[in-house]
């Protein structure tokens, strides 16, 4: 039988081995789709590692809004720029040893700061939604709803900014645009419409044919 | 076991990544908005493990509000994005450079 | 649950959001000839905001919404004055909005919703509340950036902006994530209790070192300035005035809830850090202000460097130190109103003003409003008996008690070599000759031109007459 | 409204400049006489000043006090004592010569030059009058807008240069009294200087707040070496501004010495007083040799300045040699009251000096000596004037340059011969460059056919040289009067200097 | 009866009420106007002076010492103006007042045609009332007032003609020598406050044997005497004002200023103060033999060798200059040893026969039409007899001829310096002695040139010729001197265009009235002024030093004296100098160049002044530009404006360009000086904090 904890411990590193690939490979591939796809893959994992944790909640609504939304998003906007793919990596392995240097300088200091070694004596406990007899759902919306019920008015209206602003951002009332309107159609005069010139009768040169340019 | 420790650093290690590749990378902007999503990442992977070694709801609250506000935030910065291309047709970052000194 | 007490409290940002909403829904269905009805709509809004918050004041700080939200004197102070100068900014960005076309109802409902954001930050009780006021604030403010939509400037500005701005945040998160895992509350209240009782100590000053940096970066502190020439210099003026005014309020009052409510007891880490971030701001900002020939990009440095003065004041830790900041930051976002007031005030269509060449001569086409941007200089530079000068004072003097003799002499060093550029701008105003063909007057009616007068006679004023309002500003901290 | 005649005295011409502005450049004489009209009420205010002080009693005068900032215990606090009194009369004097000195000359914008004029007037006599530290510091510093503003409109070709290196070397100076004054107040809990004088302070502490007043007023003196920024601001002022600023901001830097250092950190001030009366002792030396080449007129007289400004500093550290040295009141209160007779007596003089300057400038425009020549030929009354005040700025006995620097060397000799000898060098060098300027400019043949088209000074200039030379030469037949206007005061200052705090 | 003070302060300000009448109104009372209003002026002083004598000498009125005003009082320091009239100053003031009223009369003469003729009288005016001041001063302070006054009228007189590029050079030179002195004088004052703590004479002197035993620390092992060091600083004034050596360079330029004022101001009073306040002095000297010393040894030695010089002018005026050079050596000498009253009464007769000779060279001017050169003159005495008369009776005077007023004085003085056994008095013996020779050598040649031998000049008729200006004396080492130019295009050398004819009576009367007592006065007072204790308290000689009681012993009245004199040494040097000349400038006017080329070096030595004008010109004048300019060009320009002002403004800037690159523009850069400073205040406390 495998213990339990063990078994919670290799998941952990499992999944916290693929989260930290891959958001290596967010950063560090080429593609600019495969890097999201990449970011996908941390969400994922992250969200398993949070279920190790017993926040079930957290774990659903990173992958339904992150992976479901946000990403998709970024997938939509890397979709509509343009982006050449060959510059967008360029100077990455210049840079490479600085950005190394300086993870590994922040990653120690922080560490060291952190105190991991007194960290690591202390367990997970009993789960404290468990404890209260209710899921982790419930003991959350308890506490978002009371406690934090400021917060998530707060919330709300950011969200509302995020949409002015993206529509202010973003919709534009394009004034170079014709739309067809059927009223002005319905006025219009047939000599308005047809003027006729009079040419001189001349054999034209060859030339191709304007439609066939277009096709791309 | 499963301790704190572990989860204190992944976010961590993950942060620190995201530190690093917002001036490594120096051509794709939306690279540099991953990045900070990986930030966010690293910052709520603290926050459930704080809330669930200490038994404390408000961590995960608070990871929910991250969520949320990184939700709106996201969508403004990728219009920012857009804007952006529209205006310079490029979203290499170095060469958005026009305001400096 | 929350009451109707709790309703009351919370009544002026209610009040706001409310009609935040409504103006939103007007502006859908009005035309554009009318929105001058919205601008003053709006002024009229902020103005009610400003009566609501100084008319509920309770007489004792109170708590609402379990300890999310506080209501006390200090946060009076920021809310009132963070309303005046947005009611400043709608008045001065007026004519420069109609000039270029931005005159879009959204200006004004983000600047609104961002006023919120400042209002719920000043008043946060819980880091929850800090982090989502902040992010209000500024998500408001990132659209505003790149409001005009077509400038090249203004989308790199916005980018900028954003990125850094999500660094800080996440940063800041990160920091708050830390004091969590350190004390297991995010109420300052608590926090502040439990700082001194967590077993683990180091923890706590390093989330402690993140948050400084977030702090930073809305100070717009060196080395955590970097964002802010860009971004004062892309912005449209009208937006860029407001980021240089309320929002330095608001990080003022972020500052004090983060470092003082909920750590004051770790004041002996911080402030050897402010005390380093002062000195790199006064550095940064004043030298690299003597480079500028843009004249937002100018204040932009000016800024940075009255955040140093600014942080002077944290330093001392103490209600005398919080008092004198407090002072400053309200010194500054008046003085900023009105330096960026007078340059809306002279722009005009295809005419930025945002040069410092562009002022030449402006003696001989507009005297008084040479002699306006004159005084907001002298009181941006610290010339007595401008109001700038006595905001400098009660910093140094907080600095020099908490002991901090040497940064004070720091400051007023950097002080000399900041009068440098402010009198570079009355030089070009007063002693240079006005370049020939080019016009250069104060634009805008009547309303314009008197708030911007009062504006600048205020700091005249307020320089005589000081002593009520740091009254006020000492009494919110002695409670 | 007697209890408030200083803040009348004060407030009349600040006030009185915004009619001044608000006429306006389209009625440029409205704004002239309102001007002239201002400043001779302040003048007349402040002749007021003679019957209601008392000259017997030592104590401060007149005084008013009101809380200005509570929180900082601030207070409007005025009051005058001899010292302040002939310095407050000098400045109102002064005042209206200038007005009617600029009067045609001012084309451009005369408006805002005559309301300069008077917002520089109040905040002047505002730094004379202030018996609060900060309320000093306030006025002290508000004195340079106005400043700034006239040297950068109305100066030179190098005016912009001129007027910033003005403006930022005394900045530099006075921002670190600043800090010192906000150390004092956190020890004292008051800017009241007469608490300040009060307090008592350590060595070391003393030794930093003298540095810090020194450069101050070292600056605004100003003394060697911190002197460059005045020949430049002179040479690019308008007459008017040169004028004030010899006659009576430089004057500010003395008084600063005697109210601040002197009272509020005696011991250090005694420790260095050596390297004050070496300064001043360079001063008179130095700069009377540098004087000596100068080629422009205006650059000439500030340098003298700068050489007569040495004897009011010498005048006033002696003191402490005098006093904790030799123990000898008298010749130390002798060496001070020469220091101020010297301040009061400079005032008229470069302010003659630099007015006559500008009458030639006016005709010739250009301040070049080699320019000039033969200007008696056809400025005879001119020449009389230019003469005596030439005389007076070389320390003739009879006019008022005599009088302080005759009771500074005097004193000094009781203090140290040898300070004394190099003191009375003035005698040879400062008449050396004052009259090889009088030489080349004055006298001789006329060789710049535009000297010939020179006219003789107009009613207007003679009003003013006219009150220069009269004030010059009553000054120096009858300085008494002056001096025991300001005996009591003198002879207190001089009292407390033996007190030590340490 | 007592002497009333509004009669002493008409004395003074008579002159200054004309001063500012001609003056301020000269153009409103015109010339006439404006001459009488000052010779009013003058001789209501003049006459009221030799009421103040009579009342001293025979009313029987006693000293006069008080004060009009207090000028400062501080402490117990106070400075008063006020008036101290005893005998000394009674004959100054009538020296004074009797020599300008003539010079003013004179003046009517001698200015007619000049165009500043009001404001001439209006300067001598001025000058009466400063001298007055200075000799009826009861304090050092207006001692020193009337002391630079005098100096500054000096200065206007010198410069009068303006336009003049020498003369304007003169007049610089003399006022700054002059402060040379002063600045020596002052510092003596000071001295004098701080051994005495007066400034007042009756109670400085009261208290001047406190002074004995009293020292001043010069260096830290070096003491001087208080008495030596006050009086040689008080002398070091005399020296600046009345031209002793070295400080005497200025004199003899100082004869571009018109005749009447060389003969007032250069000649009889101005230069003689110097000797007036030694003389005044005489307590304090009397402490000190040291500076009795010094006084004695400059004295003398500019007795003789300013004589020398002036054996070589052939500017009649500056003959007459070097003459007062060496009679002033006299008179400090007999002040060196003590005879103070032998050195004022040379002082006055000196005054009248000096001021005689001046005028009476005036006169010879007016008469060449400004033509100063002696070379082209001669034979002057047909034309103007009374000019030549009386210059002979003023020369005679001077050479110190028996009967004549100069001999009672200079026999005197140089009986008194052989009497007398001071620390240097062989050398001054010496150089009185030589100086006698020296003294009838150049007078004797100036009389044989201008009046005697055959005429030098031809007079050419045909147009007339405007008066009005003194021609620039013959060329000497002055740099302006080339850039000369002459302003009224004046005649060739020794071309006269109408015979010379006898001054008018203007200029003649004072010339008579002068050489009246140039003749007598002497003979009548010798007695009384140097035998009798005239001068009572105001002259104070100690015991030891009465050199003058000593030769008083042997003196047996005026007549045995002047019989007496022809026995000695002094008169027989006069005679052999009265033969060389005879022989030399009388009949064979050739030896002159030939003894000219055989002492060449001599000779040269002589015609540039031993180059004392040169040094001093290139050491001070040059020399002082040149520090001042390497002062400002370096320390003012280059090392506080360049590398602190502007050197520290610039750096700034470099810094700010520096740092404004760290601006880079690139949002990556921007994060990572966000993260580094998160690095740095994360290393910072873990470095620091734990």
């Amino acid at each position: 039988m495998i213990d339990p904890q063990m078994f919670q411990l290799v998941c952990f590193y499992a999944f916290a081995a693929v989260t930290v690939v891959a958001a290596l490979g967010v950063i560090s591939l080429r593609n600019t789709v495969h890097a999201v796809l990449s970011l996908v893959l941390t969400f994922f994992s992250t969200a398993c590692i949070w279920l190790l944790a017993e926040a079930e909640f957290l774990a659903i609504a990173l992958i339904v809004v992150y992976v479901g939304a946000v990403m998709v998003l970024f997938l939509f906007v890397v979709m509509m720029l343009d982006i050449k793919q060959e510059q967008v990596r360029e100077g990455f392995i210049r840079y490479l040893p600085v950005g190394i240097i300086v993870a590994l300088v922040m990653l120690g200091e922080m560490l060291a700061l952190i105190g991991v070694r007194a960290m690591h004596q202390t367990l997970m406990g009993a789960n404290p939604a468990t404890a209260a007899g209710v899921s982790n759902t419930e003991w959350l919306g308890h506490a978002l709803y009371t406690q934090f019920l400021l917060p998530f008015e707060i919330a709300a209206l950011i969200l509302t900014v995020g949409v002015v602003a993206a529509v202010v951002l973003t919709l534009r009332h394009r004034t170079g645009v014709r739309h067809q309107q059927a009223s002005q159609q319905v006025l219009v005069n047939a000599r308005d419409r047809v003027r006729v010139v009079k040419m001189a009768a001349v054999t034209p040169a060859p030339s191709p044919a304007p439609g066939k340019e277009t096709t791309p | 076991m499963i301790t704190l420790s572990h989860f204190i650093v992944l976010g961590a290690v993950l942060f620190s990544i995201a530190l690093a590749s917002l001036f490594i990378n120096r051509k794709n902007v939306i690279v540099l908005l991953m990045s900070i999503e990986l930030m966010l990442l690293a910052v709520n992977i603290n926050f459930v493990a704080f809330s669930r070694f200490l038994g404390d709801v408000a961590g995960q609250v608070f990871v929910f509000f991250i969520l949320t506000v990184a939700a709106a935030e996201t969508a403004i910065g990728l219009a920012i994005l857009v804007l952006l291309f529209r205006n310079r047709s490029t979203i290499n970052v170095a060469e958005i450079d026009s305001m400096k000194g | 649950m929350p009451n109707l007490n709790d309703i009351l409290i919370l009544l002026p940002e209610l009040y706001l959001a409310a009609a935040a909403c409504l103006l939103l829904l007007l502006d859908a269905f009005m035309k554009a000839e009318q929105r001058p009805l919205l601008h003053w709509l709006s002024i009229a809004v902020l103005l009610v905001g400003i009566y609501l918050v100084v008319a509920g004041q309770p007489s004792q700080p109170v708590t609402a919404f379990s300890g999310m939200f506080v209501r006390d004197g200090v946060a009076e102070v920021l809310k009132v004055f963070a309303l005046l100068s947005t009611v400043l900014v709608f008045v001065y960005a007026k004519p420069y909005l109609i000039d270029r076309k931005l005159f879009v109802g959204e200006f004004y409902t983000l600047t609104i919703f961002a006023v919120i954001g400042i209002m719920l930050l000043v008043s946060a009780g819980s880091l929850v509340t800090v982090y989502l006021g902040l992010e209000l604030l500024t998500l408001s403010s990132y659209a505003l950036v790149a409001l005009n939509r077509d400038s090249r400037l203004s989308s790199e500005a916005a980018i900028k902006y954003f990125v850094l701005g999500a660094l800080a945040s996440g940063m800041l998160l990160y920091g708050m994530s830390m004091v969590y895992g350190a004390t297991g509350t995010l109420e300052l209240a608590r926090l502040h209790v439990l700082a001194t009782q967590t077993s683990m100590p180091h923890l706590l000053v390093f989330g402690l070192i993140f948050m400084i940096v977030g702090i930073g970066f809305k100070l717009g502190a060196a080395p955590f300035h970097m964002w802010i020439p860009d971004v004062y210099q892309g912005s449209p003026t009208a937006v860029t005035i407001f980021i240089g005014s309320a929002p330095k309020l608001a990080a003022f009052g972020m500052a004090y809830r983060l470092l003082a409510s909920g750590l004051g007891d770790l004041a002996q880490h911080w402030q050897l850090m402010l005390a380093c971030l002062a000195v790199l701001s006064l550095a940064i900002g004043n030298l690299v202000a003597i480079v500028q020939s843009n004249l937002k990009r100018l204040l932009a440095y000016s800024t940075i460097s009255h955040m140093g003065y600014l942080l002077l004041g944290l330093v001392n830790a103490g209600p005398e130190g919080y008092a004198s900041a407090l002072f400053y930051a309200i010194s500054y976002a008046l003085m900023s109103a009105a330096a960026f007031g007078v340059i809306l005030a002279l722009a005009r269509a295809g005419f930025e003003c945002e040069e410092i060449d562009d002022l030449k001569g402006l003696n001989q086409r507009s005297p008084w409003a040479a002699f306006l941007m004159m005084l907001v200089m002298f009181s941006l530079a610290g010339v007595p008996p401008m109001f700038g000068f006595f905001a400098k004072l009660l910093v140094f003097q907080a600095a020099i008690h908490a002991g901090f003799l040497w940064l004070a002499i720091v400051g007023a060093v950097f002080a000399i070599i900041g009068l440098y550029y402010y009198l570079r701008v009355v030089k070009v105003m007063y002693f240079d000759k006005a370049v020939e063909g080019t016009e250069i007057r104060l634009q805008g009616d009547v309303s314009v031109r008197l708030v911007l007068s009062l504006n600048v006679l205020a700091l005249l004023a307020l320089g005589l007459g000081w002593g009520p309002l740091f009254g006020w500003c000492q009494r919110v901290f002695v409670g | 409204m007697f209890n408030h005649l200083l803040s009348l005295l004060i407030w009349l011409p600040i006030v009185g400049a915004v009619p001044v502005l608000l006429a306006g450049s389209g009625r440029p004489n409205a704004a002239r006489w309102i001007a002239l009209l201002v400043a001779i009420l302040t003048f007349v205010a402040s002749l007021y000043l003679l019957p209601q002080y008392n000259a017997a009693d030592a104590a401060k005068q007149l005084t008013e006090d009101h809380l200005w900032i509570a929180g900082l215990n601030v207070h409007y606090a005025l009051a005058v004592d001899g010292i302040s009194v002939a310095l407050i009369l000098l400045t109102t004097f002064v005042g209206i010569l200038v007005i009617v000195g600029a009067w045609e000359v001012i084309r451009v914008n005369p408006h805002q030059y005559m309301a300069a004029m008077l917002v520089l007037e109040g905040l002047m006599i505002g730094v004379f009058c202030a018996t609060d530290a900060l309320l000093f510091y306030v006025f002290f510093e508000a004195m340079l807008i106005p400043m700034f503003i006239l040297i950068g409109v109305w100066g030179g070709p190098r005016r912009v240069y001129a007027t910033l290196k003005f403006f930022i070397y005394t900045f530099f100076g006075s921002i670190f009294m600043l800090v010192g004054l906000i150390y004092l107040y956190l020890k004292a809990g008051s800017f009241d200087l007469a608490q300040l004088a009060a307090l008592p302070l350590t060595m070391k502490e003393q030794s930093w707040l003298f540095f810090a007043f020194l450069i101050a007023f070292a600056v605004k003196v100003p003394m060697v070496p911190v002197h460059t920024w005045l020949p430049d601001a002179h040479v690019e002022a308008p007459t008017g501004g040169s004028v004030v600023l010899a006659a009576v901001m430089l004057k500010i830097g003395g008084y600063g010495f005697l109210r601040f250092s002197l009272p509020i950190v005696p011991d250090a001030s005694e420790a260095f007083a050596w390297l004050v009366i070496g300064l001043s002792l360079i001063a008179v030396v130095y700069i009377g040799y540098i004087a000596l080449v100068q080629e422009d007129m205006k650059k000439l007289v500030a340098y003298s300045s700068v050489a007569h400004m040495g004897f009011v500093t010498l005048g006033i550290f002696i003191a402490f040699m005098l006093v904790r040295g030799a123990g000898n009141l008298d010749a130390a209160k002798l060496g001070m009251q020469g220091a101020m007779v010297q301040m009061i007596s400079h005032g008229f003089v470069s302010g003659a000096m630099f007015s006559c300057i500008g009458v030639m400038y006016d005709r010739l425009h250009t301040r070049q000596i080699k320019d000039y020549g033969g200007v008696i030929n056809v400025m005879p009354w001119f020449g009389f004037f230019y003469v005596l005040f030439a005389m007076a700025n070389s320390g003739l006995p009879g006019t008022s340059g005599f009088v302080g620097e005759f009771q500074v060397v005097l004193a000094s000799f009781q203090a140290n011969p040898w300070i004394a000898f190099f003191a009375a060098f003035t005698l040879i060098i400062g008449a050396a460059y004052t009259l090889y300027m009088v030489k080349r400019v004055l006298w001789g043949d006329i060789t710049n056919p535009h000297v010939a088209e020179m006219k003789d000074i107009n009613g207007r200039e003679w009003l003013v040289l006219g009150a220069f030379a009269a004030a010059v030469l009553a000054l120096g037949i009858w300085p008494q009067p002056l001096i025991h206007l300001m005996d009591s005061s003198v002879t207190q200052l001089v009292t407390q200097l033996g007190n030590h705090k340490i | 009866m007592e002497l009333s003070t509004p009669i002493l302060l008409t004395i003074a300000l008579a002159p200054l009420a004309g001063c500012l009448l001609a003056g301020f109104l000269g153009r409103f009372i015109g010339r006439v106007g404006s001459h009488t209003a000052t010779i009013l002026g003058v001789a209501i002083a003049c006459g009221l002076s030799f009421y103040v004598l009579y009342q001293l000498t025979v009313g029987g009125a006693p000293v006069y010492n008080q004060n009009i005003y207090t000028w400062f009082e501080i402490g117990r320091y106070s400075a008063h103006v006020g008036f101290l009239i005893d005998r000394l100053t009674a004959m100054m003031m009538v020296v004074v007042t009797f020599v300008s009223l003539l010079v003013h009369v004179y003046t009517i003469g001698y200015m007619a045609e000049d165009p500043g003729y009001q404001r001439f009288f209006s300067y001598i005016s001025l000058f009466t009332f400063s001298m007055l001041m200075l000799v009826m001063s009861n304090n050092f302070m207006q001692l020193f007032f009337g002391w630079e006054a005098v100096g500054l009228v000096s200065y206007l007189l010198i410069g009068f003609w303006y336009k003049r590029p020498t003369a304007i050079f003169a007049n610089l030179k003399a006022f700054l020598v002059n402060r040379v002195g002063d600045f020596g004088f002052l510092l003596g004052i000071a001295g004098v406050l701080y051994f005495l703590g007066t400034l007042d004479y009756a109670t400085a002197f009261g208290s001047a044997d406190s002074l004995v035993g009293k020292t001043l620390q010069i260096t830290q092992n070096t003491h001087w005497d208080a008495a030596t060091v006050i009086c040689i600083l008080l002398f070091i004034g005399a020296m600046g004002k009345s031209a002793q050596v070295p400080l005497h360079v200025w004199l003899p330029d100082s004869m571009e200023g018109p005749t009447p004022i060389s003969a007032l101001i250069h000649a009889a009073t101005m230069v003689t103060a110097g000797i007036f306040m030694v003389a005044r002095m005489s307590p304090l000297y009397e402490l000190s033999e040291t500076a009795l010393s010094f006084v004695m040894v400059i004295g003398a030695t500019g007795a003789l060798f300013t004589g020398l010089i002036g054996i070589v002018q052939n500017d009649i005026k500056r003959v007459v200059a070097y003459s007062t050079l060496s009679q002033l050596g006299y008179m400090t000498v007999a002040l060196g040893v003590s005879a103070y009253a032998g050195a004022v009464f040379h002082l006055m007769t000196h005054a009248f026969f000096k001021a005689l000779l001046f005028l009476g060279a005036g006169s010879v001017i007016i008469a060449m039409h400004h033509e100063q050169d002696m070379r082209y003159m001669g034979g002057l005495r047909k034309y103007m007899p009374i000019t030549w008369l009386t210059m002979w009776i003023g020369s005679l005077a001077l050479c110190g001829v028996p009967f004549f007023a100069g001999f009672y004085s200079k026999d005197a003085i140089i009986e008194a310096v052989g009497e007398s056994h001071r620390w240097g008095a062989g050398y001054a013996y010496f150089c009185v002695m030589a100086g006698a020779f020296v003294t009838a050598l150049y007078t004797f040649r100036q009389m044989y040139l201008t009046f005697h031998g055959k005429e030098r000049f031809v007079v050419v008729h045909g147009h007339g010729h405007a008066h009005g200006h003194d021609e620039p004396a013959n060329a000497h080492e002055e740099p302006h001197h080339d850039s000369h130019k002459d302003d009224h295009g004046h005649h060739e050398p020794g071309i006269m265009h109408e015979t010379p004819k006898e001054s008018p009576w203007v200029v003649t009367l004072p010339l008579v009235l002068l050489a009246i007592p140039s003749l007598l006065v002497g003979f009548f007072a010798v007695e009384p002024l140097l035998f009798r204790e005239w001068f009572g308290g105001a002259i104070h000689v100690s015991e030891a030093n009465n050199v003058l009681g000593e030769l008083g012993k042997e003196f047996h009245g005026s007549l045995a004296m002047a019989l007496h004199g022809f026995t000695q040494l002094p008169f027989w040097l006069v005679v052999a100098a009265f033969a060389i000349t005879t022989y030399i400038y009388l009949f064979n006017p050739a030896v002159a160049d030939r003894i000219k080329s055989a002492l060449k070096p001599i000779y040269n030595v002589l015609n540039h002044k031993y180059w004392f004008d040169a040094v001093y010109y290139i050491v001070f004048a040059r020399g002082g530009i040149a520090l001042g300019r390497a002062l400002w060009k370096g320390g003012d320009a280059a090392m506080i404006d360049g590398a602190l002002v502007n050197g520290s403004a610039s750096l700034v800037d470099r810094i700010a360009g520096g740092m404004r690159r760290l601006q880079s523009g690139y949002l990556y850069h921007y994060a990572f000086a966000m993260i580094l400073g998160l690095i740095l205040l994360l290393g910072g406390y873990w470095l620091v904090g734990q």
